[in-house]
C-alpha cells in the first residue's frame, strides 16, 4: 500500500475506483463478533436496516449472516434484534 | 436511499465523511463530493446549478437527485450560512443533519445542538461550572422560519419514518430539511449497542420530538404524534439522562434545579410544538 | 548518547497510546528526557497502530518516528500475523510480545532467535482486571526485560496519572497485572 | 473584429464573459468588481447568456459553489476582491487542488484595515502561494484579453487550474477606456468546448471528489499541482501566440520596455507598468538607459524570462503594491529568486508603493529611478507616504 | 521552579494560559489544536482561571470576538490551524491593522486539500503577509516559552501586534515531552498587568474604532505598521533576556548550530531543526563541516542576525515545509533576500518536503547535506516525495 | 438612544458605517467600532465579553450596554451565522438590522431581504427575467425561532413604538433583535422626502407588519396591531409598489399573476402572524 | 487637510478625538436648503426626530431653525412636517 | 505627443462622471485613444469631486491622476470659492467655468489672465432643460474653446450612449444646452 507515485494517481485526489473501501476490510479491528442463531431469527431484517456497516447478508429477503470482513463488532444488530436471535461472542485470536 | 432517481452527495467535514472515504479508499458507489467543513450546501448548489444549465442545455438528459449531509457543527453552527442561503435562493436538494449534538470528529467538544447540562471536552463538568450552560439551539424551527417546502424531524431508530420522510424530501421540488437525531457511543458515553435505543427514548421524553413541516403545515409523526393524541406515555426528560454518561454530573443531587429547568424547557418546547400542529 | 528507542504495537482501543505516555512519565520521573507519540492518523477502534518512545539521559532533539527501533513491543498477538512488527528493529534489538506460548515459538513467529521475549499478558490481564486490557501488563515486561526503567517508577507514575481515571479497584488491579508481568515474562 | 468600445474594465470583463457565455457563475459584489456582476446581471436578465447566475450569500459560498459547479461538469467564472477574495481563502486552496479549473476576475483592491475600497495588490499577493494561475493586466483591454485567454489556460488538460485575472481597482476597473473587441464567434471557436475530467454529473461513472488523504498519499497528490504548475508558462505561451492569430495582439509572459540596451531597469505589475513606460520614453528622451519590466504571468513565477533581461542589469528596483509587513515585497522576492542562480546578477532594490489607492505619480517613479541609477536606496524603501 | 512534566505540546499551551490567565478566550476547535482548548475548557470548568471563554460557532467569529475583546481593553488568547486559521484570514489582516495584541498559538496543520490533519506550514506561511508576528517552537518547551514571552511582546508599547506562536502538528502538539514549567508567580510577574491603550470600555475617553480610511491616509496608517514590526527584533530581544533571567532558558531570534566553523548549513522551522541538529552531529562525528540554523522569529523576519551567520558559508539550503506552486518556498525566499546584500552569500538552493505529515526522516536530511557539499541540488527541490 | 447608561457600539460595513466615520472624521460620541462587513454580532460579543469579566475582576464599575448595526445585507446573507451564534452563546446586546432591502453602499444589489419582484442591479428586470426570482427570508421569524428573550420589527415612520422596542431591547438580560425597515431612495427609487412615508406604507400594506416577540410571546404593536384589531384598513400590497422605481417593470400589466403572488404570501404570512399573535 | 506624517496620526487608525465630524461640514453639499415658517410650526418636533443629520436646532423644545452647517438639504423635514411649515428652496450661489 | 488632459470640478450628483465619459466616448467616436475617470472616493450628493480624461492620438500608457492639466472645467460656480481649481494646470492651460459673469471677472476669481472662459450654463440649464444640470452644457462650451472633439461627436455619443437613459424630451434639451454652450461662451 501507499507505493503509488505522484504521476500515476489521478489528478486532483479524486477516486475514480468508487466503492473499493470494500476491499479496506476493516472486519480485522473487531473484537467481539455478532453470531446467530436461526432457530430464533424471524428474518424481521431489523438487524440489517441497523448495521451501520452493511455487514448484514441478505438472500431472498432472508438474513443468511454477517460479512466479517468489514463487520466491526458494533453489537447494534444483537440489540436491536426483537427475537434476541444475535448474540456477541469474544473475538478468539 | 430513499430515492429510485440517481443521486449526488455532497458532505460536510465530520465523521461521516472520514469514516467513508480515507484515499485511495472510498466507500461511495455514486458520485461524492467533499470540498470542506461549513460549505455542504453551497457546494450542492454549485452541481445543482450546473446541472440545471446542462439539461437546459441539452447536454444531459438525465433526472438527477441531491443531497447534502453535515454534522451538527456542520450544520448549527460553522455552516449555518451557507444552508440559510441555499434555501433562500431554492434549490433543489435534500440536506440531511445528522446531529449528535457535538462535534465528535474532532473528539466531542460542544456545539450549538449540544443539550444544556451536558458534559463536553469544551464545556466539561467541572467544580464550578455544570457542564454546558446554554440551551441548544432549534435548527429545524430555525430552518422552518425560511419556509422551505419541507422539513422535518426524524430519529433512526424509527427507520420507516425516517425513509418517509426522505422520500419527501428527495421528491418535494426545492429545499428540503431533515434533521436527525444521531446517538454517538463515544461522545454521549453509553454503550454502542443501546445507539438505537437511546435514539428512541429521545422522542420518547420529547427531547427529540418527530414532526414535519410540509408546504406550511406542521404535523407530528411517529411515537411523537402518539404521545400528542395520549396514546403513549411522555416520559421524563430524567430518564433520557440517565442513559448517558455526559449527563452523570447532573445526577449526584446537586443540580436537582437544573434537572427541572430543562425539564420544564422541553415540556414548554414541547407544547408550544403541538400548538403549532394543531394551527 | 543513551537514548533507547521502542516502538509498540497494537490496536485502536487497547491503550497502546496510554501505556506508552506512562512510560515515557515514569521515564521523567527517573530524570530522564523522553519524546512519547503515537503514529498519527485517524484513532479507529480496532485498527493497527504504532507508538514510540525515546528516553535518554540528554535533551532529544531528533522528532521523526522511530525506524529504527531498539525494542518493539507487541501487545496484541493477533499482531504478529498482519505486518511486520519487527521491520527496522535493531540487529540486537529486543522483541516482547503478549504471546501464549514460549520464547522459542515466538522466536519462530518473528523469525528472530535472540532477545525474544513471551508473556502471556492476556492471560494475565483476564485473571487479574476481567478483561483483555494488557497494556498495563506489558508494561512490566517491558521493564524487566530491557530495565529501561524501575518498575516502582511504572507503578508511582501510574498512581499519579492515572488515579483520577481508574477507580482504586481497578488501579490495583493493573497494578497485580503490571507485577505479574514482570514476574511471568518469559 | 467588432468596433472599438469605450468601456472600462469591469465592464470589459463582464463583456468577455458574455463572449464566453459559461455554465455557471456564482459571485457576491464588492467594490470595486460590482460592475462586473451588474453588467452581467443585465445580459441574464435579457437571455443574452445560457448562464445559471447565481448570487451567493458570501464569497465563502461562492467559492464553494463554484468549486462544485466546477467538479459537476460546468465551466465557471467568478469575480471578487479585497475581502471578498479573503473570506473565500480557504476555498482558494481547495479549488486549485480539487483541479477545478475556475476563471476569476479580481478587482483589485487593499485588504482591511483601515477598511480603503481603492488598489493594492494585498488580495492576490495573499492569495500567491493558493495554486492558483495569476495574470495581471496593465489596462481595459488586457482586462479583455486575459479574460478570454484564462479559460483555455486553466481548462488546458495539462493544467487544469484555476486562474485569476487581475486588475487594478479603479484605475482600471472604473476608467473608460478604448477597447477592441472580438466577434462573438471568434471568441466561440478560440476557447472551444468544455470538457470536464470524470465530472460528478457523470452517473455512470461516478466519481469521489475531496476524499481525506493522509501522510501515505498526501505529498504525491499535492506534488501534481506543483507538475501542473510546471506547464502553465509553455501553455500560456501557446494560448498567447494563438490569441495573437485571432486579435493582433500578441503577449509575452514577461515584457521587456526598451530594457535591451537599459542599464537600469524597474519592474512592476498591472497600470503601474504603464505609468512606468511613460515615464522610462520621457527618461530617454533625455538620454538616461533605462527600461521596464511588466510581469503579467505572476503564478507561476517566469523567472527564466526574466532572468533572461535582467542579466547584466547595473541595477534594478522592484515595485511592490503590498506590504509584507516584516520582510520585503512579494514581487521582489521572486525576482530575487528569479537571478539567484544567474552569473551576472544585478543588485535589486524594492519598493513598496500606493498602498490603499495611494496615486502614482509619474515623478515619483522617475525618483526611483534616479535612485537606482545613483546605486542609492536602501533594500526596502517606502515611495510616496508622508513619514 | 515546578517539577519538570511530561506533556504534550497543546497541553503545555493550555498550561502557560492558565498562568497568564487572560482575561477572553475565544476560539474554534480543530485538530490537532483541540487539546490546548480542551485542556484549557477544565481549568475554566474548575474555576482555576478568572477568563470569559468563548466557543465561537467558527473561526472568523473566534477572531473577531477576539479582536473586539481586545480593543475593549481585554488581555486575549486563542489558538487555531490549518482550515480555522484559513477561515479567519479575512479577520487576521484586521487584528493586526487595528493593532490587538492577541497571542494565538497555531498547531501547524495543512490546509486542504485533500484534506489531511497533519503537519506542515501552508497555514501560517498563508498568513506571513498579515502583519503578525510570528515564533517558530521546536519542541514542548518551546511551546511553553514562547506563549509567555509571546504576551510579553505583543503588548509592548512599541510592538502593538498580534503574535501567532506555531508548533507543528501532533510531532509537537500530540508529543509527550519533558517540560520544565516556571510557577505561577513568576510567570503573573514576568508579563504584568495588561494596560490597554484607549480601550472602548473607557467611556469617558470615547474611541472611534475601525473607521474608512482613502487613499489621502490609508498608507500612512499602514505604514505604522511597518515601523512596529521594526521594532519587534529589539524588544523580542529584550524579552528573551528577562525571560533567561527567570528560566535559565535563553533563546534567539536564530539559532547557528555548529555554524561557526561550518562550510555547509541547512536551515529549518519547527520540529525539524531539531532532528537537523541530530543530523549534525552525526555528520560532525563523520568529519563533515556541516552546521545549522533555527528560525525562531518568521515575522519580522531576522535578516540581519541570519546573515551574519549565513556570510562566507559554500552552500546553504533552506528546507521549506509549504509548497507555493509556481515558486520556491517562503522561507527560502527571506532567506535570499537575507543575504542579497551581503558581499560574500552563499549559494543557496531549496527543499520543499515534510507536507501533509510526510514525517521527516534523518537519513534524508542527510541526503540534503550530501548534496549541498557536492554542489548539486536544483534550485528548488522536493524531499521525500514518491515522484 | 433608548437608554439611559452609556452605550458601546459595533456596527457592519454598509453605507452607516461609511456615512458616520470616514478618517479622520467621526460622528460617533460613544465609544464605536467596525471592523467587518460579515462580523458586528461577534465583534459585539468579544467586546460584552471583556466586559463581563473586566467587571468580575473589578476593573470597571459601570454599567454598559452594547448595539450592534447592521444592514439587511450583513445581517440576512453574510453575517446571519455571526449573529445566530452570538444569540445562541447569550451574550447581552442588542441587535439593529438596517434593513433597506438590498446591498446599497455597494450600489443596490440584491439580498436575502430583497422582495421578491424587485429590481436590483443583480437581479435586474431585464427581457427575460422580471426582477428577484425568490421571496425575501423572513430573517425576525429566523431569529425567533433562536427564542432570544426580545426580538421585534420596527419602522422609523412610528418613532415610539421603535423607542419603545429599542428600551425593551436594551433593557432585556440577553441578545435582543430589532429588525428595522429602511427606506432608501437611491436603491428603492423614490423621492427622499418620502422616506418616512414609505415605511409607513409597508406597515400598512402588511409587507413589514409591526410587532414583538418578548419571552415567548408574540404580540402585534402600532398600525398592525389595528389592522388586526379591524380599526384599520389593511391597504393593497399594489400600492406599496406603485410607490417605487424597483418595481415599476410589474405594473405595465404583463405581471399581474406575479402582483397577485406576491399578494398572496403578503396575505399569507400576516395571517400566519395574527395566529401567532392570539397563541 | 491630509498632511499628517504616519508617525503624528494614533495607532491603527483610531481616532481619539471623536465626534469631529461636526468639523466636516456637509452642508457645502446642499442643493436645496430648508426653510420654516414659524407661524404655521406647532413646534411638534417631528422634523427633529426625522432628520437624519441632526440638523434641526431645538431650544427649550421649540424648534428654532437649522443647522445649514450640516443639512445636506433631503427635504425629509419638509415632508413629514404635518403642519406644512418647511419648504424648500433652491440653494443659492 | 499629442496628449490633452482635462480635469472637471463639480459636485457629487451633478453629472461630471457621466459628461466626462461623454467626451471620451465622442472621441473615441473619431478614433482617438482615451481615458477617463473619476477620483476615486465615497460618492457623496453634493460633495467636490474631480474627473479627468486624457485624449490622445496614440495609445494611453499613463495610469496617474492628471495633475498638470491642460485643461480645467469648472461645472458649478460654488466650487471656485472652494479650494484651488487652477491647481496644477499648465501655464499656459485653459479655464472653462460655469460663471455668470465676463472673463475677466472670472480670470480675477481663479487668479489667471489667459485662456480663461465663461459661460453662464446654470442659465442655460435652467431656460433649456428647467433645471440646473449643468454637466451637458460645458460639453458644450468645452469643444468649443478647444476643439479637442468636434460638437457633432458629442452630440453623437450623448444620442448613442444616454438614449436609454433619457427621454426623447430631455435629450433634445440636452443637446439644445450643448449647442447654446458651444454658442455663448465667452
Ligand atoms: C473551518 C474548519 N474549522 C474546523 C474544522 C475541524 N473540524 C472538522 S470536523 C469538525 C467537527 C464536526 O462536527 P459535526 O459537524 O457535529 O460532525 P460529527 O463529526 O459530529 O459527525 C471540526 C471542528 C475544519 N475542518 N474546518
Ligand atoms: C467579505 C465582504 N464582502 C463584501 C463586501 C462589500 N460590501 C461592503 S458593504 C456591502 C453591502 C452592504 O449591504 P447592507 O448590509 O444591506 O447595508 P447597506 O449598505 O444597504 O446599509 C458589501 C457587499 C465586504 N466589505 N466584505
Ligand atoms: S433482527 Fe434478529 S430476527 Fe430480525 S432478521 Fe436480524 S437476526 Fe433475524
Ligand atoms: S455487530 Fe455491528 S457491524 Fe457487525 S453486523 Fe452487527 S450491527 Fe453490523
Ligand atoms: S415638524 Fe413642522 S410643525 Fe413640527 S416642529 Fe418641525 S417645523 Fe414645526
Ligand atoms: S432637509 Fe433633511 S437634512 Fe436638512 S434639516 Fe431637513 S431633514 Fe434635516
Amino acid at each position: 500500500m501507499a507505493n503509488e507515485r505522484s504521476e500515476e494517481l489521478p489528478a486532483g485526489g479524486m477516486i475514480t475506483d468508487v466503492g473499493n473501501s470494500k476491499n479496506y476490510k476493516t472486519g480485522e479491528w473487531r473484537s467481539q463478533r455478532p453470531e446467530v442463531d436461526k432457530d430464533k431469527c424471524t428474518n424481521c431484517l431489523f438487524c440489517w436496516i441497523y448495521c451501520p456497516d452493511n455487514s448484514i447478508i441478505v438472500e431472498d429477503e432472508k438474513m443468511v449472516g454477517f460479512k466479517y470482513s468489514h463487520c466491526k463488532g458494533c453489537g447494534i444488530c444483537a440489540h436491536q434484534c426483537p427475537a434476541k436471535a444475535i448474540t456477541m461472542k469474544e473475538e478468539g485470536l | 436511499m430513499a430515492t429510485d432517481k440517481p443521486v449526488v452527495v455532497a458532505t460536510a467535514t465530520g465523521c461521516f465523511e472520514v469514516a467513508t472515504t480515507i484515499y485511495p479508499f472510498s466507500s461511495w458507489e455514486v458520485p461524492w463530493i467533499h470540498t470542506a467543513f461549513e460549505n455542504a450546501p453551497a457546494t450542492i448548489s454549485g452541481v445543482e446549478s450546473a446541472y440545471k444549465v446542462l439539461r437546459r442545455k441539452g447536454l444531459l438528459d438525465q433526472e438527477i437527485k441531491f443531497v447534502a449531509f453535515g454534522g451538527d457543527g456542520a450544520t448549527y453552527d460553522i455552516g449555518l450560512q451557507s444552508l440559510s442561503g441555499a434555501i433562500e435562493r431554492g434549490h433543489d436538494f435534500l440536506y440531511v443533519c445528522l446531529n449528535n449534538e457535538a462535534y465528535m470528529n474532532t473528539g466531542i467538544q460542544r456545539s450549538g445542538a449540544t443539550e444544556r447540562g451536558a458534559s463536553t471536552t469544551t464545556c466539561p463538568a467541572g467544580t464550578c461550572i455544570p457542564g454546558k450552560r446554554e440551551f441548544p439551539k432549534d435548527l429545524t424551527k430555525i430552518i422552518i422560519a425560511h419556509d422551505p417546502p419541507y422539513a422535518a424531524q426524524a430519529s433512526p431508530h424509527n427507520w420507516k419514518d425516517l425513509v418517509t420522510k426522505s422520500g419527501k424530501g428527495f421528491d418535494i421540488q426545492g429545499p428540503a430539511f431533515i434533521n436527525v437525531i444521531s446517538p454517538c457511543p463515544r461522545g454521549w458515553r453509553h454503550d454502542g449497542s443501546l445507539t438505537i435505543a437511546i435514539a428512541k427514548l429521545a422522542v420518547e421524553t420529547c427531547v427529540w420530538p418527530l414532526y414535519e413541516f410540509e408546504n406550511g403545515t406542521w404535523r407530528l409523526t411517529g411515537e411523537s404524534l402518539r404521545i400528542a393524541e395520549g396514546s403513549r406515555e411522555k416520559k421524563p426528560v430524567l430518564e433520557w439522562m440517565r442513559s448517558q454518561g455526559r449527563f452523570r454530573h447532573l445526577l449526584n443531587g446537586e443540580h436537582t434545579a437544573l434537572v427541572e429547568e430543562i425539564q420544564q424547557s422541553v415540556d414548554a418546547n414541547w407544547e408550544r410544538l403541538v400548538k403549532l400542529c394543531r394551527l | 548518547m543513551s537514548t533507547i528507542e521502542i516502538r509498540w504495537h497494537g490496536r485502536g482501543g487497547q491503550g497502546v497510546v496510554t501505556a506508552n505516555e506512562i512510560l515515557a512519565g515514569a521515564a521523567l520521573k527517573e530524570g530522564r528526557y523522553i519524546k512519547a507519540f503515537p503514529e498519527f492518523g485517524p484513532e479507529r477502534m480496532g485498527a493497527p497502530i504504532r507508538a514510540f518512545a525515546r528516553i535518554s539521559d540528554e535533551p532529544i532533539n531528533i522528532h521523526s518516528q522511530v525506524y529504527y527501533p531498539d525494542v518493539v513491543l507487541v501487545i496484541d498477538p493477533t499482531l504478529l500475523k498482519v505486518g511486520n512488527v519487527v521491520e527496522g528493529l535493531k540487529e540486537d534489538g529486543t522483541v516482547i510480545a503478549n504471546f501464549p506460548e514460549d520464547n522459542v515459538k515466538l522466536g519462530e513467529v518473528v523469525d528472530r532467535k535472540e532477545k525474544v521475549h513471551a508473556v502471556n499478558a492476556t492471560r494475565i490481564a483476564m485473571e487479574e482486571i476481567g478483561r483483555p486490557l494488557t497494556n498495563t501488563a506489558m508494561l512490566g515486561a517491558l521493564v524487566k526485560v530491557t530495565g529501561v526503567v524501575g518498575i516502582e517508577s511504572i507503578i508511582e507514575e501510574m498512581e499519579s496519572k492515572m488515579s483520577s481515571k481508574l477507580s482504586e479497584e481497578m488501579m490495583a488491579k493493573n497494578l497485580r497485572a503490571i507485577r505479574r508481568a514482570y514476574e511471568e515474562v518469559q | 473584429m467588432g468596433r472599438p468600445l469605450a468601456i472600462n474594465g469591469d465592464a470589459a470583463i463582464a463583456l468577455a464573459w458574455k463572449q464566453v457565455n459559461p455554465d455557471v457563475v456564482a459571485a457576491y459584489p464588492i467594490t470595486p468588481q460590482t460592475i462586473m456582476v451588474e453588467a452581467f446581471s443585465d445580459y441574464v436578465a435579457d437571455g443574452q447568456v445560457d448562464t445559471e447566475y447565481i448570487c451567493a450569500e458570501s464569497e465563502h459560498s461562492a467559492m464553494s459553489i463554484c468549486i462544485g459547479a466546477s467538479a459537476a461538469g460546468a465551466r465557471v467564472a467568478t469575480a471578487t476582491a479585497s475581502a471578498g477574495l479573503a473570506l473565500m481563502w480557504e476555498m482558494l486552496y481547495i479549488a486549485a487542488s480539487m483541479r477545478t479549473p475556475i476563471v476569476m476576475a479580481i478587482a483589485n483592491r487593499t485588504l482591511s484595515g483601515p477598511i480603503n475600497i481603492h488598489c493594492d495588490h494585498s488580495d492576490t499577493m495573499g492569495a500567491r502561494d493558493s495554486g492558483w494561475v495569476q495574470l495581471y493586466g496593465e489596462n481595459v483591454q488586457e482586462a479583455y484579453d486575459n479574460t478570454i485567454m484564462a479559460f483555455r489556460i486553466a481548462e488546458n488538460m495539462k493544467v487544469r487550474l484555476p486562474v485569476m485575472t487581475c486588475i487594478d481597482g479603479f484605475i482600471i476597473t472604473h476608467a473608460l477606456e478604448r477597447l477592441e473587441t472580438l466577434d462573438d464567434q471568434v471568441v466561440e471557436d478560440f476557447i472551444g468546448l468544455y470538457q470536464a475530467t470524470r465530472p460528478l454529473l457523470d452517473i455512470g461513472n461516478p466519481t469521489t471528489y475531496g476524499p481525506i488523504a493522509l501522510p501515505d498519499y498526501f505529498y504525491e497528490i499535492k506534488y501534481q499541482q506543483a507538475v501542473a504548475m510546471g506547464s502553465v508558462a509553455a501553455v500560456t505561451k501557446e494560448v498567447m501566440a494563438d490569441y495573437a492569430k485571432v486579435s493582433g495582439r500578441r503577449y509575452k509572459l514577461v515584457e521587456g520596455y526598451r530594457t535591451e540596451d537599459a542599464d537600469h531597469v524597474v519592474v512592476a505589475m498591472g497600470s503601474t507598468s504603464g505609468t512606468l513606460r511613460h515615464v522610462v520614453d520621457r527618461m530617454r528622451e533625455r538620454g538616461s538607459k533605462v527600461g521596464s519590466v511588466k510581469i503579467r504571468l505572476f503564478r507561476p513565477f517566469p523567472s527564466e524570462e526574466l532572468a533572461a533581461i535582467l542579466k547584466g542589469k547595473k541595477g534594478v528596483a522592484v515595485m511592490d503594491r503590498a506590504l509584507s509587513p516584516g520582510t520585503g515585497g512579494a514581487l521582489y522576492s521572486d525576482v530575487l529568486q528569479s537571478i539567484h542562480d544567474i552569473p551576472d546578477a544585478p543588485k535589486v532594490t524594492n519598493y513598496i508603493y500606493g498602498l490603499g489607492g495611494r496615486d502614482v505619480m509619474p515623478e515619483q517613479l522617475e525618483g526611483v529611478f534616479e535612485e537606482v541609477m545613483a546605486g542609492n536606496g536602501e533594500r526596502i524603501n517606502f515611495m510616496g507616504v508622508r513619514i
